[in-house]
């Protein structure tokens, strides 16, 4: 029930492995967290959600408040290795038309 | 009268008890042979439904109460969430609710933002009731393949 | 007085349910910060005393329901499970209430061979009233180590 | 929640593997399958209790069935691969002086 995160910065990339849970409760400190990672023009943030498994909307909210952010700032966002289930809930809201999801980007731990 | 189970759960309109119904519901639809991409629609629904809830009494400064009912039946779960304290009249809620339509009253529900498309996307039916507080009512069906209220599993091999 | 939470539940008094309270006992005490053994001490405690509710409600042949409120405060989890439906009130279940006694008018519950044992041995403090139904009363204390109602974990490297 | 139950006979023994929680509600099937391969003079009844995560009173009720029915029939009872929250279980109630627990065993899947 509950979300670990952990930040990792490295060559104009922020890279965010979550692990948990993304609900009403947790999702604020996410957004807490993510929002500063997006001021710096220029840099990625990649968000690892191979761990994430459970989201809903809350969720949803945070990823779009982040999206807007990083348009503000000229930064990015990527959300990589989703689960099936959560990136359902992008495919049937449709925004994984707007939100950058790779579902293929694997080993970028380092 | 059709047979059924009740469960009642009330919780505090917090945001930290929504993971707590969630285990509760995953429970429920597991002992009622929901697929497992079933009961995970059904977390999301009805997550979404108590948040909404939370939300409400957040907004209106309350200390209140979220009241989850769940209806299960030999082919379905009704799960009926309210944002005000107070048990069910299960045939009241029922007869008084009509099909979610967009207009202005529950403009404050909506702010979930994508919270109520997904409990549509996600449930067979959703009707909400915006009253005295709002009651959301969520049907889900179990699909008829690999259904079985015994879940135990005997295998024998020599 | 004393700042508390308090969660209702009420399920059908029937075995397959036991389980379900098991889920939600252990998202409460995940979130009021319990650590991993004492989840799993919790779970056994609260199921016995379902368990027993089922079995009682079973052997008077009746179709009843058992009842389990939460009381979460800050260092502790209290918890009532009570096999007559009806909602808890509070103060009258705890002033009503006096430590187990090993004397004929629970011979009912102790049927449940080692059930009780475990709730005693399981919990820090076991009551149990037999009036009209019985009413069992548990509380576990947090540990002083590692307790912490905000468990998001938060860890930065560079 | 639930519990998976499998047996093998091999050469005057029966392994019996369980794999879920064994309470209120699924130790009436436990016992309804156990007790019937009690019967046999000299064999001895294995039960793996590896993949059990979750035990309460009620699964100490039926190997207590178990073990009586074990000794009107000349047969015997091992308990193997017990998780350390089952094993408290039998531990704190004393029942490990009287069924027989073997903690060491391991490969016994053949």
């Amino acid at each position: 029930m509950n979300l670990d995160i952990n930040v990792t910065e490295n060559s104009e990339k922020y890279l965010v492995h979550l692990s948990g849970e993304i609900d009403a409760y947790t999702s604020q400190k996410l957004k807490d967290t993510l929002l500063p990672l997006t001021k710096k023009k220029g840099y990625t943030l990649v968000v690892d959600l191979e761990q994430v498994n459970y989201m809903d909307s809350t969720g949803l909210g945070v990823f779009i408040s982040v999206l807007k952010a990083t348009k503000e700032a000229e930064s990015s966002m990527t959300l990589i290795n989703l689960k099936e289930r959560v990136r359902k809930l992008f495919k049937i809201t449709g925004l994984d038309q707007i939100i950058n999801i790779n579902l293929d980007e694997r080993g970028v731990n380092d | 009268m059709e047979a059924f189970d009740f469960i009642e759960m009330k919780v505090p309109a917090k945001e930290e008890y929504v993971g707590v119904v969630r285990l509760s519901i995953s429970g429920i639809a597991n002992r009622m042979g929901f697929t497992y991409e079933d009961i995970e629609d059904l977390k999301v629904a009805i997550s979404e439904a108590v948040t909404n809830a939370v939300t409400h009494a957040y907004e209106a400064n309350e200390e209140g109460e979220v009241t989850i009912g769940f209806g299960i039946y030999e082919s379905r779960l009704e799960v009926m969430v309210a944002d005000h304290g107070g048990s069910f009249n299960l045939s009241e809620v029922k007869n008084g609710i009509g099909p979610y339509e967009n207009n202005e009253s529950i403009e404050n529900l909506r702010e979930g933002g994508f919270g109520l498309f997904l409990m549509q996307a996600l449930m067979d039916k959703v009707e909400i009731k915006n009253d005295s507080g709002v009651i959301v009512l969520m049907t889900k069906y179990i699909d008829e393949i690999g259904v079985g209220f015994d879940d135990d599993h005997v295998s024998t091999t020599k």
